[in-house]
């Protein structure tokens, strides 16, 4: 039951310890790799596995294995995977992958995996703060960067007062119900719905806290753009991924396997925040002229609009909410993928105007970044639209037309900016770096890499095939809950 | 057998194709883009091909297929699903087979163009946009196809974007179409309001029912529902197939490619609007009225737009009024319920207006992209190979036996002369005289170019030399079923039942059939039809046409002079083409811009512009700065923010409690 | 129950909240703010501020640190399980060996960095 | 008699003090990670107390893993703090803003 988990960890220890010696990042980022697509062949064993046997879903009352565990944990391996593959030279470049760097990126998939198996607070809280940990130490990954450590001081902080409060909340919680694992705890919670206290009242208050962080979402969302910015960007790729479906593993777990019977107290919070949330996202991403920054925020956006639909919490409500995840997913992967391949030694893309007359040099990566702009935009047929769509469909027939309204005006207000970088790309003229050397553009391969352009490519074709035939992944979402 | 794996391989391949050459096409060289493009389209012409075999010869079922659902949203499902039948099999035929050659044309007409690439890429596209427009098995998979090649048209046309003629026709195209999309979307509106779906299937099997509604308007008038909804259909169909008095944007269309003017303008776009009509054929036979607007819009854009390639110079404008005029014989033929011929029509036009672009397009490589027919004259030694098609091609557009057109044409022809529909009668004089209007203008661009003296400067370095093989062979190519095609076909396609070879796909007005009955009794074989030429009136108006070009322009050019004054009345109002250029021009766009302007001034300016666009843009961009104002980057601050939105959260909670 | 217990809490959170930004807003608000020079350096006996008043420590002493207290806490958590070794089957003697080796990874690892020689 | 919701108020004035601790300070980034400790230590005693009043050790387990966790806490905090003052030679809270807007 835990070999999924256990390959990772042996493989981390075992980057750590040969990453002492061993100098190649070529190497150990293959071997990472490696233990990734192990695990996600694990994954699907135990699962095919425990489903044929017909094993129990929970065992021990701290280990899940349920669908939303089993498609959590194969949706972060396979980010995972590709966020390493698609960082491998940038990683290389920047001189940044070195052993400890992939040994932490593994601790991080590690952490993640626990979580989105947590069936116990102690498991959850373990799992949380071995990801969170990590993922901070990563941040701080290039040690000669000023805004890098800046970055990484500020996430920690920041982070550690919301783990604080989860905490709290946590501890508020045991003490009204005297139940620290979930299903016992659910129960309790299912027969005092009704005349919950004030303790209770804040504990939920205190744990929705603490998840809005991790999500990032307004107001608890003032590290997101900073983080992205200051972060080395295959750092901030894991942050835009992979940790955030982790952070929607926790939000499944917490509000839905715990605190959905007291979904009266916990809705119109969510409902607040997640329409703050869309509102400072698509409006604050205007003003922006750093790629990594816009990103930051146009994230807080679509985790508000995944928000609408948690606050709706009923089965297919959630469903909804896992495909707008996985179509975020795909879609920040594809962006940052098209950056990622273009960091040149001459020319690093940070400013959004780096990528003038990209489709001019690059028409392939420029039509997959506009693949990629479209679907976060939410322009049909994407995949993008189509969770936007679910979504506001699932709003109409919820009667919060209010809502709907309210998120489609501010999606347009958001598609601004991603048009603008469209118009950038393809509208506007390249414009040589140094007028000394004519040769070299902005938007400059950092290196003919066929793996990292494949999977981009991959994943911008995903963005089409999916939007075009989302009814399988719809379906597949459906069934999860 | 099992149809739909090859309609499917016949939709994606072209699209591949154009993916491949427009993104790939720096990477893949112009030779290796070409080669692909071609080869793609070849296979989707190979599945075509299949499809008619066996629809023809296998008398295969009809496959309607409905493939997936990609959107729901209460009773509106947008879905994709294919209806491989009689009539979209033929369709796809014309458009893969006149696609694929003019493809192989453009090989050696765009050889030198930068874009070349890009070219291929679109055309591709434009193929593919086409084959979904005829293979859709609902109204909104028909829509976009239809806005696919509308778009395709105008990024052709403004292909190349530097030439401001290039690009204003662009504009106009786009323009113009939108005023018929405009009335096609409101049909389809009504056709989802009251049917409650979009697909054919469920359309035409409430056809009857919709036939009985009525719409009651404000003043207590009651509009059929039918022929509403057909009216509106038609105006889209009317902006696409260039009918009037939406033909003013076809003329412009030629500042494109010539390949593209063959291609799309000639051959395939602009028969959407007759393919439109044939197919919702249930619904336009519900309603008399739409009919008899389709049969005199049809036939009076026949003779008129015919007319005016008289006074015109350009050789492809001349083509062009051509199609316009013969887009009009299908649209009457279409109004007279002869689907059959209509279709017959389009395909035979497709072939021989294809050659005649065709052979334009050569003429104007051999002649420097000069395009004046006054400027050519005696290229009949220079050009034998576009001479010979060339003529091949006039003779079959103005229905000399045996050629294609006169088989379609005759046909149309005759049942306009019997359908017993308002306005019949009118509509079969038009096309008469159109039948000699055609043969003057025709024959007067081919005597002025290819026979006479040359008129232009003899240059003993550079004469006029007939082009690289990669563009006549496809002239050749098409000469063949432009000779062929009428006489081969014409029995099985038209003259088996009212119907005709579409059978089951179109519907016919029980009314009519029996005039139908009469008209295909009439005919006794197809060496009897052709031999019966010389007894029918079609015949001898289009022999007065050819030799009235005859004498005019190659026996006695001094007759036109004496005769036809420069500025008489009927010259100058053809010159000035009906006026609807100038009437455009200071009605309605003069009219819209000073409407504009004072909308802009008082709407726009005050209200929209400083209140909700720019406004709310303005106030979006203040409050984007603010927003960026709270991150202020301090870490305090974060904190600060986090643990007072806490706080306040906790508080609400309490207040609530 | 204990909601009445609870209440002080509320009240208490409040308080302190208040108790910390009300004497701060106060200064901030009430209090009269003329700054010039001689007033913002720092004040040394009337001599010119020589060194800044926070001496850093080595970083070394940092390190060392963070390395006891990190190997510190992990071994409390020795203290329940010898406790509790009688009670608990082989699975809790074998996981906390688990631990222990994972430990001793973290120990090889800090040691082959070198981040045990004071050099 | 101390009941359990003297210790409650006693770790909610904690928690609350560290709080304002990290929003006020300023000057010092190390005082941000003793606050860090300082609030992981109330929500501590917050269970220790509970656990107390429950008969339940589960609350005492979670402590364990609290500390262990806050420690490690604590080693990346100091670690990313070593980073920056081997740069700025300073562990001042205000120059962190670089990264803005």
């Amino acid at each position: 039951m835990w070999i999924p988990e256990g390959i990772v960890l042996l493989a981390a220890i075992i980057i750590l310890l040969t990453g002492l010696r061993l100098k190649n990042a070529k190497l150990l980022a293959g071997l990472a790799r490696f233990s990734l697509l192990l695990t996600m062949l694990a994954t699907i064993l135990i699962k095919t596995y425990s489903w044929k046997h017909h094993l129990d879903t929970l065992i021990s009352e701290l280990w899940f294995m349920d669908h939303i565990a089993f498609v959590m944990k194969l949706t972060i391996e396979i980010t995972a995977w590709f966020v390493l593959g698609l960082g491998v030279h940038y990683t290389q470049h920047e001189d940044i992958g070195s052993g400890e760097y992939y040994a932490l990126t593994l601790f991080a998939v590690l952490g993640m995996l626990i979580v989105a198996s947590a069936a116990h607070f102690m498991v959850l809280f373990v799992g949380l703060e071995l990801f969170s940990l990590a993922i901070y130490a990563l941040v701080a990954s290039q040690c000669h960067i000023s805004i890098g450590i800046e970055a990484a001081i500020k996430y920690f902080v920041t982070g550690a007062l919301a783990s604080g409060l989860l905490l709290y909340g946590i501890s508020l919680i045991y003490g009204a119900t005297g139940q620290l694992a979930f299903v016992p705890l659910m129960q309790d919670l299912g027969v005092i719905a009704n005349g919950h206290s004030l303790l209770i009242s804040f504990g939920v208050i205190c744990i929705l806290v603490g998840v809005a962080f991790k999500l990032g979402v307004a107001p608890f969302h003032m590290w997101v753009p900073d983080i992205y910015e200051g972060a080395p960007l295959s750092v901030m790729l894991w942050i835009a991924t992979t940790a955030k479906i982790a952070a929607f593993a926790i939000l499944v777990r917490l509000l839905w396997n715990v605190l959905a019977p007291l979904g009266s107290i916990w809705q119109p919070l969510v409902q607040f925040l997640a329409l703050l949330s869309i509102l400072v996202g698509n409006t604050a991403a205007i003003a922006q002229s750093n790629f990594q920054r816009m990103l930051a925020y146009s994230s807080i956006a679509h985790m508000g609009y995944l928000l609408l639909a948690v606050q709706l919490n009923t089965e297919s409500a959630w469903s909804v909410a896992l495909f707008y995840m996985l179509s975020y997913v795909i879609g920040t992967l594809t962006a940052v993928a098209v950056i990622l391949l273009l960091q040149h030694k001459h020319a690093h893309i940070k400013q959004i105007n780096d990528l003038c007359g990209l489709h001019q040099r690059h028409p392939w990566l420029a039509f997959i970044l506009l693949l990629a702009m479209f679907s976060l935009a939410g322009v049909p047929p994407l995949l993008g639209f189509m969770a936007k769509w679910q979504i506001v469909q699932m709003l109409i027939e919820q009667q919060q037309i209010g809502y709907a309204i309210t998120a489609m005006l501010l999606t347009i207000v958001g598609a601004y900016y991603y048009l603008r970088i469209i118009k950038v790309i393809y509208f506007d003229d390249l414009q040589p770096l140094d007028p000394a050397k004519p040769n070299i553009y902005p938007p400059a391969l950092l290196a003919v890499q066929p793996t990292a352009s494949i999977m981009a490519a991959l994943c911008g074709g995903s963005l089409l095939f999916l939007g075009i035939f989302p009814a399988q992944l719809l379906q597949f979402c459906l069934q999860v809950f | 057998m099992n149809l739909l794996p090859f309609a499917l391989l016949a939709l994606s391949a072209p699209l591949l194709g154009s993916l491949l050459a427009g993104f790939g096409g720096r990477l893949l060289g112009r030779c290796a883009s070409h080669c692909l493009a071609i080869g793609l389209l070849a296979v989707a012409w190979m599945c075509s091909v299949t499809l008619l075999y066996q629809m023809w010869y296998q008398h295969a079922p009809a496959l309607d297929w409905m493939g997936y659902n990609w959107l729901t949203s209460a009773s509106l499902h947008i879905d994709f699903g294919l209806l491989i039948d009689r009539l979209s099999v033929a369709m796809m035929m014309i458009v893969t087979s006149i696609s694929l050659l003019v493809h192989i044309y453009s090989i050696g007409y765009m050889h030198d163009d930068p874009a070349y690439q890009r070219f291929f890429s679109y055309m591709s596209l434009f193929t593919f946009a086409m084959l979904i427009l005829v293979t859709a098995n609902n109204v909104i998979q028909l829509f976009f196809g239809w806005e696919g090649v509308g778009l395709v048209s105008y990024l052709l046309i403004g292909f190349w974007f530097k030439k401001p003629s290039a690009a204003l026709g662009a504009y106009k195209a786009f323009i113009v179409n939108r005023v018929g999309d405009f009335g096609l979307l409101l049909g389809l509106a009504l056709l989802l309001y009251y049917v409650g779906s979009l697909n054919y299937q469920p359309i035409f099997a409430k056809a009857a029912w919709i036939a009985q509604q009525h719409i009651i308007f404000l003043h207590g008038h009651s509009v059929r529902l039918v022929s509403l909804i057909c009216i509106l259909l038609f105006i889209g169909a009317m902006g696409k197939s260039a009918q009037m008095p939406l033909h003013v944007w076809l003329p412009e269309s030629m500042e494109g490619p010539t390949p593209i003017s063959a291609l799309i303008h000639a051959a395939t776009m602009v028969t959407a609007g007759v393919y439109l009509v044939v197919r919702m054929s249930p619904l336009f036979s519900g309603s008399p009225v739409a009919l008899s607007v389709v049969l005199v819009v049809g036939a009076t854009g026949a003779l008129l737009l015919g007319l005016i390639g008289l006074v015109q110079n350009d050789i492809k404008r001349i083509i062009a009024y051509s199609t316009m005029s013969q887009l009009g014989y299908m649209m009457a033929a279409a109004g007279a319920s002869a689907f059959s011929a209509a279709i017959f029509h389009l395909i035979s036009h497709a072939f021989f207006k294809a050659l005649l672009f065709l052979g334009a397009g050569s003429v104007i490589l051999a002649m420097h992209h000069q395009q004046d027919i006054r400027k050519m004259g005696g290229l009949r030694s220079y050009l034998p190979i576009t001479y010979i098609t060339f003529l091949i091609g006039s003779c079959a557009l103005v229905a000399l036996p045996p050629f294609s057109g006169y088989y379609s044409k005759d046909a149309i022809i005759e049942a306009v002369h019997l359908a017993p529909i308002w306005g019949g009668h009118y509509a079969y004089i038009c096309l008469l005289l159109g039948a000699f209007v055609t043969a003057l203008y025709t024959f007067r661009l081919f005597f002025l170019t290819f026979h006479g003296s040359p008129r232009f400067d003899i240059d003993k370095e550079h004469l006029p030399h007939e082009s690289p093989w990669v563009v006549w062979l496809p002239l050749v190519l098409l000469a063949v079923p432009s000779v062929l095609f009428g006489i081969v076909h014409v029995q099985e396609f038209i003259y088996t039942s009212p119907e005709g070879w579409l059978g089951q796909v179109v519907y016919v007005m029980p009314a009519l059939r029996n005039y139908l009955s009469d008209w295909i009794s009439e005919f006794h074989g197809v060496f009897i039809a052709t031999a019966q030429a010389v007894f029918e009136l079609p015949f001898w108006f289009t022999i007065a046409g050819i030799m009235t070009a005859w004498i005019l322009y190659l026996v006695k050019p001094s007759l036109r002079a004496k005769y036809i004054k420069p500025d008489n009345l009927i010259s100058r109002i053809l010159r000035a083409k009906y006026g609807f250029d100038s009437f455009n021009d200071s009605i309605i766009v003069r009219g819209v811009q000073s409407l504009s302007r004072l909308f802009y001034h008082i709407g726009d300016m005050r209200l929209l512009d400083e209140g909700i666009v720019n406004g709310s843009a303005h106030r979006i961009k203040q409050l984007a700065q603010w927003m960026r104002c709270l991150q202020t980057g301090y870490l305090s601050y974060y904190l600060f923010v986090m643990a007072l939105a806490w706080v306040i959260l906790l508080a609400t909670w309490v207040g609530w409690f | 129950m204990l909601l009445k217990e609870y209440l002080p809490i509320v009240v208490f959170i409040a308080l302190g909240i208040g108790f910390g930004l009300v004497p701060l807003l106060a200064g901030f608000l009430i209090a009269p703010s003329r700054p010039n020079k001689a007033k913002e350096s720092p004040y040394e006996c009337g001599f010119e501020a020589i060194e800044t008043g926070r001496a850093p420590f080595d970083l070394r002493f940092y390190l060392v640190a963070i390395l006891f207290i990190l190997f510190d806490l992990e071994t409390a958590f020795l203290f329940p399980w010898a406790v509790s070794l009688r009670k608990i089957s082989s699975l809790g003697f074998f996981s906390m060996l688990f631990f222990l080796g994972l430990l001793l990874i973290g120990f090889l690892y800090e040691w082959c960095k070198g981040a045990l020689e004071w050099e | 008699m101390i009941g359990l919701s003297h210790y409650l108020s006693v770790s909610a004035i904690i928690f609350s003090i560290s709080i304002l601790g990290l929003m006020i300070n300023h000057r010092n980034l190390i005082t941000l990670l003793m606050c860090i400790e300082l609030m992981l230590l109330a929500v501590s005693t917050n269970f220790i107390a509970f656990a107390r009043y429950l008969h339940q050790p589960a609350g005492e387990v979670f402590v364990f893993l609290i500390l262990a966790v806050a420690a490690a806490e604590s080693a990346i905090g100091l670690a990313i703090l070593v980073l920056w003052f081997r740069q700025h030679h300073s562990v001042d809270v205000e120059q962190l803003n670089r990264l803005k807007g």
